[in-house]
Parts: C-alpha cells; structure tokens; sequence
C-alpha cells in the first residue's frame, strides 16, 4: 500500500463517516477502484478468474477507436479533440450527477460512449451541441434504462439522432472538406472549407460517385470518424481479435449490404449505389465496427447475431435508395435495437423449445 | 318495457336538443366562417401580385383587380389592365410535400411562364425547417423566374432565371415545392389555360 | 497457443510432482463419513484397542459404507468434526462424527488376498465393501450390502476417470510404476461387474503408451481432449450415454453408469490381491502457492500434518478442495483427510494495488480475450491467484459465457431470469445441463456469478434429483442423513 | 368527497389526468408545440368538460345504463361542435393550428372517463368542480408542455421571441419525437415531486 492508495483510503472512510459528504463516496470509490485494482479474492467458485475487468474491457474498445479519432485530428484540426473532450466532460458530468441523484452506482460503460460519440458528429458541429448531444445519450439513452447493461438502445446514436433532428441544419447541411499532406489539421485549430454534401449526399442529388481511393484511405467529407476507411476497419479487426466484439455482427451486416447493393445497381441503377461505394461511404463502416457490435443493445446469441447483422445491412441499403435521407445507418441500427431481444427470444425458442408453463 | 321507452325517449330528446342548438350556432357562424375562407384566398391571391389593401377593402380591391372564371374544375383569376389586356393569371396549385399536401397560390403573366408572384396557403411542413417555404426570403425569389424548361430549386442557384436557391436543411420540401410548380403548370398550360389565354389575346 | 479459444495450459506448472509417503502420525481421526452414503454410529468405545484396517463403523441399516481404522491404536474420543457442504462449500450446522485414535503402531495391516480370477464376483463385491470402497461414485458402488442406491445388475457402464484437466491439478497414479497393478484393478472391476463395460477414460497428456490396456475387450479406452471442463464426469457420460440422456436429468446410474475416480482400480486391487482395505488415501498438492507433491497418507490423518509442515508457511493463501474453477474454499487444516479427498490446490492472494492496472498490457496475464498483449508474449509465464480482478458489474451481454459454455447454455440469460425469479424461463434454458466447471464465472467481464446461479437455477429444477445428499441435524447434533431412497420417495410424491 | 377543494385539487395534480392517468395523450402529443395552441385547447376542453360535466349529472339516474355513452357522446359532441364552429368563426388561425383535433375532443377519454367516473354520480356542483379541476389539470399538462416545446423549439413564448434572436431552435422538440420526450420528462418530474404510492 503505497502512499497514494492509503490517501485515497482515507478520504474515502472520511466521507463514508461525513453526513454532508456520504452521497460522493461513490465517486471517491469509483475513481479508486479506477486508479489501484482491488485485491478482492473470489469467494465462491471459480477461484481462479480471468483478468479481463470491464474497464479493460472498455478500454480496448477506446484503444480500438483511437487511430480513427488521431486521423479526425488529421483532417480536421485539434477542433476535433476539442469535441471529444467536450463530450467526455459534459457526459461524464451528466453521469456522475444522475448516478448520484439516483444513488446507483457510477459505471464505465460512458468511457466508450464518449469517444464514439462526437466521432459520429460532422466535424463542424458548434461544440455546445455537443454537450448537449452527449448528455441526452447518457440521461435519455442510458441512464434512465437503468444504466450500462440496461440500455435499450446505443446511447451514442441516441445522442446522435437527437442532435440531427433537433439540428438538423447544423448537423447536416454543410461539411467540411478534410486536409491533407503533410502535417494537414495537426498544425490548425480548424478547418473552413465547406461544401455541401457527403459522397453518399452526392450520390442521391447527381448519381456521381466519389473515387473509391480516397473513399478508402479517408480524403472524403463527413462525419468525424468516419472519413478514413481503412482505419475504421483497423480497430474493427484489432476488436475482433480481442474478442471485444463478435464477427458475426459486422461481417453479416458489410455482407448484405454488398450483396443487397449488388442486387440493387442491377435492378434500379439510378438509387442504388454499386456495392464497393455503399461500404466504403459514410458511416457504415464505423457503425458496423463499432455501433452495431455494442454488446448491450444488440442480440447476444450466434444466429441471432447473423439476422441482426442481415437486417441491418437490409434496411440500410433501403433507406440510402428509397428515403429522404442519403444515409441510414443510424436509424437503422437503433431501429434493429429494438429487435435485438426478439431475434434473442427467438433464437432461445428455436434452441430449447418455448416456455413451458406448468401450471397454466 | 317501460324501461326500454324510456331509453328511447331520452335519447330522442337529448338529441332533439343537442342537434337544435347546433343548428342555431351553425347557422350564426356558417357565413362567418365562408367569409374567412374567402378571405384567407382572396389575401393569398392579391399578395401573389404584390397588391397592397387593406383589412376593410380586401372584397372591393379583389373584385377591382381579378376576374374568377371556373375552368376545367379549377378557378383561375384573371387579372386585366385599365385599357382590358390580360396581364396575369393566378391559380392554385398543390402537390405532395415532405410531410403531407402543399398547397400555393401561383400568378403568372399571360406568358405562362414568367413567375410574378408564389404563396402558400397551407402545408404540414417541418416547422423550422420545411416550413420556412413560407418565409418572405424564399418565397420572392420566385418574382420573375421563369418556368423554362422548368423551374429548379438548388442549393447554389446564381443567377439564373429558372433557378432559385434552396431552404438550407430542407431539402426535400424544396424539391417538392419544384415539382409542384412544374407538374401543375405544365398540366394546366396544356390542358386548361393556352388556348383560353391565346384566345383572350386574339379577341382583345 | 490458442488464438480464439479458452487456454488456461498457460497457468500449468509442468514439472512431475513428487511422491511422498506420510505416516508418522500419533493420533488419527476417521471421519465416519467420507464420500456417498450416511455418516454412521461407532461400534467402538472410549478405551477400546483397534486394529489397522479393522471396521469400526458399520451400519447396515441405511445406505452406508464401513468406516475402518487406518493405523493400530487406542479409541481415545468421538468427536464432532466441522462438515461442509458438498456442493456449495458453506459450511454446515451439522458436524460429522469421528473417531479419534492414539496411535500405538504405524504399520500397515497384515491381511491376505484372494486369487480374484477364481472368485465369484459376488465375492469380490463383498470384499470391496468391506475394504470401505464403496462409498465412490455419485450414488455408492453398488453391492450385495446396503451400499448404494441401485443394485449391482443395473450397473452397465463402469467409467474410470482419469482426466484431470483442471489447472494445476496431479494425477494421483503415477502410470508408470504402477500401471500394472492399476490394470489388474482394471480387470478386477470388469469381473466383479460382470455384465458391465469398463471405460477408462484419459486426458492426452497422461500416457501415450495404452496398447496393453486394449488387449481386453472388457475394457474400453477413451482419450479426450485437455479441456479443463473435460474432467467433469456428466462431461465424460455424455460421450458413453449421449447427450439426450443426460439432458433429463437425474443420477447417472439411472442410466447404467458408474463413474468412479482414477484411485479406484490401485485400490481394488490392494484390497482383493494384497488383502489391504482402502485406509490409505491419497491427496495431491498443487498451485503456484506452494510446492507440487502427492502424498499417500492414513485417512483420518490432519490435513496439515499429511501434506507436511511447510503447507503451514502458505496457510495465508487460499486453498482448494478440488480444482481452482470447481473446488471449495478449505479454511480448516487441522479437519481429516477423508476418503473421496483427493486433490489441494493453493492459490495465492491478489498483489492487489497495481496502479492503472487496466492500463497495463498484461504480458503476464493469461486471459480468453486478447484485450491483454499477452498472446503476443506467449513465453512469459503467466500468474495466476485468486483475485477477482474486478468489481462485479451489470452484465454488458458480451455472451463470453455461453461462448465458452462446453455444454451450449446461456448462463447470462439464465442469471437475469433466475434473479427476476422467472422460474418457467429458467426453466426453459436447460439449465440441467450445467456440468459445473467454472467456465462461465471465469471468463465473466463483470464478475457475475454465473456459474453459482446456474447451479442453484439446476437444484431449482423440478424432476432434477440432486447430486447429492441433503443434510438434517438429529437432536445431538450431529449430521444425520436424509437417505437418497427417501429422496426419491419424496421427490415421486410431490410430483 | 365532498371537500370542494380535495376534489379539484385532485384533478389539478395527484390525479392529473395526462401525467398520472395517462389519458388524453394523442392531443396532449399533438398539439403542444406552441403556447398558444396549449392554452386554446385547455381552454376548449375546459369548456367541454365543466359543460358537459353540468348537463349529465343534472340528468343524473334518469338515464338508463344502457344508453348512457351515446348519451354521453352527444352531449360532448354538441359542446365540442360548438367548440369548433365558434373557433373556426372566430379565431381562424388558431383553429387552423388544432386542425382536427378540436373535433377528436369528442373522443377525449379524459371527458369521457370524468362523466362515466364522476358526474353521472355526483351533484352538479361538485361535478362541475371535478370537471374544472381534471380540466385545469389537462390544461396545466398542455401549457406546461407547450411551453418548454416553444421555448426551446422557437425560442419564443405565445409568438414572442424571449431567447433572443440567436437562438438555434431546438426541432425535434416541435415535432412528435420532441413531444414524447417532454412528456416522458414531465411525468418524471410530476412523479419525483409527488411519488406514486406502491400498490
């Protein structure tokens, strides 16, 4: 027990005794139990436990979206950073002020939802849209569900949806065109070329297609971690050797997104964009990597993983062709939320046979 | 038995009364009512045209300026100079928005072509988005465009005559309001409105 | 090394433990029960002299094994021992009798055997009973006697497991040595059973040499994979019996299998060749807390004393009856060695305050995920202890649990519906199938206790006898048995 | 419950029919996102409900069970129609901005719910008091929604705007989505202030 443990340990006994203190030891414990791992033994069997944790877990997810997050700065200035920090300050604000209202205990599923966050946000978002962005995910996406593990939907794509229909001017009408070449956005605050449409938003008013090239390696307009494709696919295949995320979720939903896009170029040429175009454009790789996977609000077991990932790729290409909208992988995935305890349900009924009720 | 009179009775007379004092108020409030409806066109209409009037003189200054003629199930408002030459036309159009049905008042000149004046009369629009069709700022962009080959609504229009810039946000309600203007017209240059106004022309 | 798979090889000490014989002993305590069976009343008094090997407790009434003296010597006092229970660990009300001996010689006994090829296998049953083996199994070792719930004719399977695949864990036979007599014990229980299959089942690592054991048609080899649930012997009847058997649950012998453990055959063969009943047990010792060895010591010999002194210097860290990811916590050393003992495994504590500590790549720390680098440092040796690693939090769905699950349920689910006391829809998750190795509770993020609910969810389940026997004080408060025979009377009445 | 002022005070809060019985929601939903339209339509129902209150519990018993809803249903239809037609004369904007739901008043299930429930039972006095009441309490919820929806939807209160010209208006908080999330908010807080009792 070095000198800082026994400090923290102390201030904690403190404010466990003080009644004007009592409702902050939570927040004293959490960020112990964040800086020293308790050395808690197992009590019941198994005695021997893994060393994964939740934070680990947690982190490997924000570790996953880093290079995505350094390459926003890369292409839109250090305003970028200055997103996600705003994001994890007003969030976490938001969740340590509820947890405490509610006394529930204070969670580190918000790590990752903070930095997913404002990548999925145009980089020219005014930053107080972000705070309140933010708070909405975590109060009205999370925390009023009961929590991380209780969330019905991505609390991330909550905040999301809600900065796009309550801004929708700010939030999508005008884009930035990223930098590029030698240092680019990591000598500036802020980028201020501005044009009017993402390649998918070009696409839906023209039928011109972006060059896959750039496509690829991130020389596009859009949201903030979205634009480079291939670091995306990076963290997405960093994730899925950790075990962070399941394969099964983004290979099915890239799947039939190409195989439903392929199909679509042939039929109706002029709404639907070639397969190639549709996964590398937009948010789908980002969303299919990092927001269709969240363990919380999507199926948990192995077939139903495979319908969920279809039926997202389905109504994504839908919405791209047939809707008002030139992008549909937001709406899509919380839409797909809200199935995902049914595929479950369905999955189970397959597996073990309905619910016997004995007595009825 | 006795109980089932009764029912009836009741019934009759709670609606006996109800439908009498229903018919009273309706017959107080029913030319209240037509005359707001009139009223609300007759001020889209002569706004159209830029006529300024007043409150009081909306009906003699509608009835100065325009001639209503019904022409194939539609009522179109002809507008002439002092000396008699027709000078406008001004109709209703309406199509599907974003949300739900447009509809809008369109003055032409006898051209059929030349826009002199657009407003809307009514829409479900976003408000603070789509809604803002109804904003002044938008709407007088359409003063001298003309529909030819056909009128767009873009995000960068310049100066061309037959575009006009776009509501920032809105963009589906503009393409809507685009393809209202040019589905009605051409349907009602082709199928109601040139041989009358060519006639008119001629006989003038 | 496995990418996307479950290693826990990694946490192995691999070097051979070391043999060691105990028995230096001047007072004994025979637990009078050990294994399947009701703890029985002494036969002896305060004062009485026994022998080595002599039966001092038998109890023909109820379902029961003799109990025998394991060394000569002086009845001195019966005692109540601390009892625990067997599945869940608590500790119990009830105590256990025992019988404590002051031991005047600590020589073996001088019995003779038979020629167990000319014996009838009546016979040979009668002589395991008497050298105190039948209380082996899940429901007893079916004789003649009032030993097991189900009479010998019904035994079609016997299995011998020698598979232990949990971490750290020794086999208790060196199969080198003694591979002889193990096969003639082999041979002996196929003739004591004469209308059963014997089944000796191994884990790869064990021998590789196995010819001479397949020259008999009555005894069946079977190598299975080196999975740590592999051990498990709901596990190995699923590949003799088949899946759809087992998922109705009940005792194993209800469908003809006898699993006894890999100490079984050495000891048959003691009793019925050399005339030696089973008062010699054998214990391993393991973990990165302490040093590897298996001792051969007196049953009823103190836990401490048998292994040696030096287990004292560790008594701070934790120890396990039975494997790391299924065992109990043992708190009491000084509690005698009893017959279905078989493996110690201490763990050491958490070092605890390591700062950032997820932070850290963990190149030491050998995990299902990758999310620690140590994959990419395969020759770093891996500590294990016994910290959780974590604080427990809701569950995040990440279904590690039912991915690692050998038996293809869904803990998680089963623990939300079995908190909200959903009993039809635990129910319906099968959770009958559980064969209770850890793996879930392992590999939980969050820390859940998985495989203790899942458990308990199985003991819920209606139809489903329990593994084992359910305890009652009597009014002297010692452990009286509530015997499986009235179990099942029960169980057919409530139904 | 004859106290005059239990019986409003109940309907005003501790059983307000939209944040506690959840009735009404369709034209709470619909209508809220502006002041204006709030107000004329707590107006309107207030109107309704006291009147239609008055006449069926001075009918009182001499209206057999059996055809008590449509009798119900037109005394409610009268008033409501009257509702309608004099807004349509009179305030031609404003009716414009109800749309159809002046008309959907008749299907109301707060009105309905307050004559089935209440006024065909009680004296004319205190069902009008009641009618008053659950009417002020419809009517509270409305302009309490309508207010944070205007506000933060246009920045503006009744057409005044009072966030100052700069105001980026807040959407969603005029559409649908906007209006679920105020309720929701505004239950959540009428709950905090005056818990639900269990059971």
């Amino acid at each position: 027990m070095n000198r800082l443990e026994r400090l923290m340990s102390d201030i904690s006994s403190y404010t466990e005794d003080n009644p004007y203190l009592q409702h902050i030891t939570e927040v004293i414990d959490t960020v112990r139990s964040i800086v020293f791992e308790p050395g808690v033994s197992a009590d019941k069997s198994p005695f021997l436990r893994d060393y994964i944790e939740i934070k680990r877990y947690m982190f490997a997810v924000v570790l996953a979206v880093a290079p995505a997050a350094l390459a926003s700065i890369y292409f839109y200035g250090w305003r970028a950073l200055a997103m996600i920090v705003v994001s994890y300050v007003a969030g976490g604000i938001a969740e340590v002020t509820f947890t405490l209202i509610r006394k529930e205990e204070i969670t580190e599923g918000f790590l990752v939802t903070g930095i997913l966050f404002p990548l999925t946000l145009p980089p020219n978002t005014p930053l107080w849209m972000v705070a309140v962005g933010i708070i909405v995910g975590v109060i009205l996406g999370k925390e009023v569900f009961g929590g991380t593990g209780y969330n019905i939907f991505n609390p991330a794509l909550v905040g999301r949806v809600f900065l796009t229909t309550t801004f929708p001017v700010a939030t999508s009408s005008e884009w930035l065109i990223p930098m590029t070449g030698g240092w680019a956005g990591f000598k500036q605050f802020s980028v201020d070329t501005v044009t009017s449409a993402t390649p998918l938003g070009v696409f839906a008013n023209s039928g011109t297609l972006a060059p896959l090239r750039d496509l690829f390696f991130g020389n596009i307009p859009g949201c903030l971690g979205e634009s480079s494709a291939l670091l995306v696919l990076a963290g997405g295949i960093f994730m899925i050797l950790a075990r962070i995320i399941d394969w099964r979720v983004p290979v099915s939903y890239l799947g039939s997104v190409f195989l439903y896009s392929a199909l679509g170029t042939y039929l109706w040429p002029n709404q639907v964009a070639p397969p190639v175009f549709q996964l590398l454009a937009g948010g789908l790789l980002f969303g299919a990597i990092y927001m269709a996977t969240d363990p919380v609000s999507s199926p948990t077991t192995k077939e139903a993983k495979w319908v969920y990932g279809v039926f997202l790729g389905v109504m994504t290409v839908s919405i791209r062709a047939f809707s008002g909208y030139p992008e549909g992988v937001t709406y899509s995935i919380l839409l797909m939320n809200m199935f995902a305890p049914l595929f479950d349900e369905m999955v189970m009924t397959f597996r073990y046979g309905p619910i016997q009720k004995p007595y009825k | 038995m006795k109980k089932e009179i009764w029912m009836v009775v009741i019934l009759v007379l709670v609606a006996t009364v109800s439908s009498g004092v229903l018919g009273f108020v309706n017959v107080t409030t029913r030319p209240i009512i037509k005359r707001n409806e009139v009223r609300k066109l007759r001020e889209s209409v002569l706004e159209s045209v830029n006529v300024q009037f007043e409150a009081d003189n909306l009906v003699n200054k509608f009835e100065s300026e325009f001639r209503a003629e019904e022409l194939g199930g539609k009522d179109i408002y002809f507008r002439y100079d002092d000396e008699g030459n027709l000078t406008g036309v001004t109709f209703e159009i309406s199509g599907s928005g974003f949300q739900g049905p447009i509809t809008a008042i369109i003055s032409l000149k006898p051209d059929l072509e030349t826009i002199v004046g657009l407003e809307i009369l009514d829409h479900q629009e976003t408000p603070g988005l789509g809604a803002r069709i109804t904003d002044e700022d938008f709407l007088r962009q359409f003063n001298g465009k003309i529909v030819r080959p056909e009128i767009l609504v873009v995000t960068d229009a310049g100066d061309e005559e037959n575009k006009v810039d776009a509501i920032t946000g809105a963009t589906r309600t503009s393409k809507a309001i685009q393809g209202i203007i040019n589905d009605t017209l051409s349907e009602v240059q082709t199928n109601i409105l040139t041989d009358k106004v060519m006639e008119r022309f001629s006989h003038e | 090394m496995k990418i996307f798979g479950l290693d826990l090889q990694q946490y192995e000490t691999k070097k051979e433990p070391d043999f060691r014989v105990r028995d230096k002993l001047e007072t004994i305590t025979v637990p009078l029960k050990g294994g399947f069976g009701t703890s029985l009343s002494p036969r002896v008094e305060v004062g009485d002299e026994v022998e080595a090997g002599e039966i001092i407790a038998r109890n023909d009434d109820s379902t029961s094994t003799p109990a025998l003296a394991s060394l000569a010597g002086e009845v001195i006092e019966i005692v109540k021992l601390d009892s625990y229970h067997e599945e869940t660990g608590d500790k119990l009300e009830a105590k256990v009798p025992g019988i404590k001996i002051n031991v005047s010689s600590n020589q073996g006994t001088n019995g003779s055997g038979v020629d167990w090829e000319k014996e009838k296998p009546k016979n040979l049953r009668e002589l395991l009973y008497l050298a105190g083996l039948t209380s082996f199994g899940q429901t007893g070792v079916p004789t003649e006697f009032n030993s097991s719930l189900f009479s010998p004719t019904e035994v079609e399977h016997v299995l011998i497991n020698g598979v232990k695949t949990e971490p750290f864990v020794h086999h208790l036979i060196d199969y080198g040595e003694e591979f002889t007599l193990f096969k003639t014990g082999l041979e002996i229980l196929a003739r004591a059973f004469p209308k059963s299959q014997i089944h000796f089942v191994l884990d790869r690592n064990t021998r590789e040499n196995l010819e001479e054991l397949s020259s008999s048609q009555r005894i069946k080899i079977h190598i299975v994979e080196y999975e740590s649930y592999m051990s498990k012997s709901k596990m190995l009847a699923r590949n003799i019996l088949g899946e759809e058997k087992l998922d109705e649950g009940g005792y194993l012998l209800d469908h003809g299998l006898l699993v006894l453990p890999e100490i079984f055959p050495l000891a048959a063969y003691r009793a019925v060749v050399e005339g030696t009943p089973f008062i010699r047990g054998r214990l391993s010792l393991s973990g990165p807390a302490t040093e590897d060895r298996v001792v051969e010591t007196p049953i009823g010999a103190p836990i401490k004393y048998a292994l040696g002194e030096d287990i004292m210097d560790k008594a701070e860290e934790l120890t396990i009856m039975g494997g790391p990811l299924s065992g109990n916590k043992l708190e009491n050393l000084d509690l005698p060695v009893n017959k279905n003992m078989d493996s110690l495994v201490q763990l050491p504590k958490p070092q605890g305050s390591q700062v950032l500590a997820w932070l850290h790549p963990g190149l030491g720390k050998n995990s299902y995920t990758n999310a620690f680098f140590s994959a990419l440092a395969p020759n770093r040796k891996k500590v294990a202890d016994s910290g959780l690693h974590g604080e427990e939090r809701p569950c995040v769905y990440c279904g590690w649990c039912s991915d690692v699950c050998p038996v293809d349920i869904l803990p998680f689910q089963i623990l939300k519906t079995y908190d909200h006391g959903m009993v039809d829809e635990v129910n319906r998750l099968q959770p009958q199938r559980c064969v209770d190795c850890g793996l879930c509770s392992y590999v939980c993020p969050s820390k859940l206790p998985l495989s203790e609910t899942v458990k308990r969810a199985k003991q819920d389940q209606p139809g489903e006898n329990h593994n084992y026997v359910e305890y009652e004080e009597d009014e002297e408060g010692l452990m009286s048995v509530i015997t499986p025979e009235d179990e099942k009377g029960r169980g057919e009445e409530s139904e | 419950m004859n106290n005059t002022k239990d019986i409003f005070t109940a309907g005003l809060w501790e059983d307000n029919p939209v944040f506690r019985q959840m009735l009404g929601l369709c034209i709470t939903l619909a209508i809220t996102n502006k002041v204006a339209n709030g107000l004329t339509m707590g107006v309107a129902v207030f109107f309704v409900l006291t009147a239609s209150s008055f006449i069926v519990s001075l009918l009182g018993d001499s209206v057999p069970r059996r055809v008590r809803i449509p009798v119900f249903m037109l005394v409610i239809a009268t008033f409501v129609t009257l509702v309608y037609m004099f807004l349509r004369a009179f305030f031609m904007p404003l009716s414009q901005a109800l749309g159809a739901y002046v008309g959907l008043i008749i299907t109301n299930c707060v009105i309905l719910g307050r004559l089935e429930s209440f006024s065909s039972e009680n004296t004319p006095w205190d069902s009008v008091v009641d009618a008053a009441g659950v009417a002020s309490g419809f009517g509270l919820a409305l302009i309490a929604m309508s207010v944070v929806r205007e506000l933060l939807g246009f920045g503006s209160l009744f057409g005044v705007q009072v966030l100052g010209s700069g105001w980026t208006p807040w959407v969603s908080m005029i559409l649908a989505p906007g209006g679920f999330l105020v309720l929701g908010l505004l239950i959540w807080v009428q709950r905090a202030i005056s818990p639900v009792e269990e059971g």
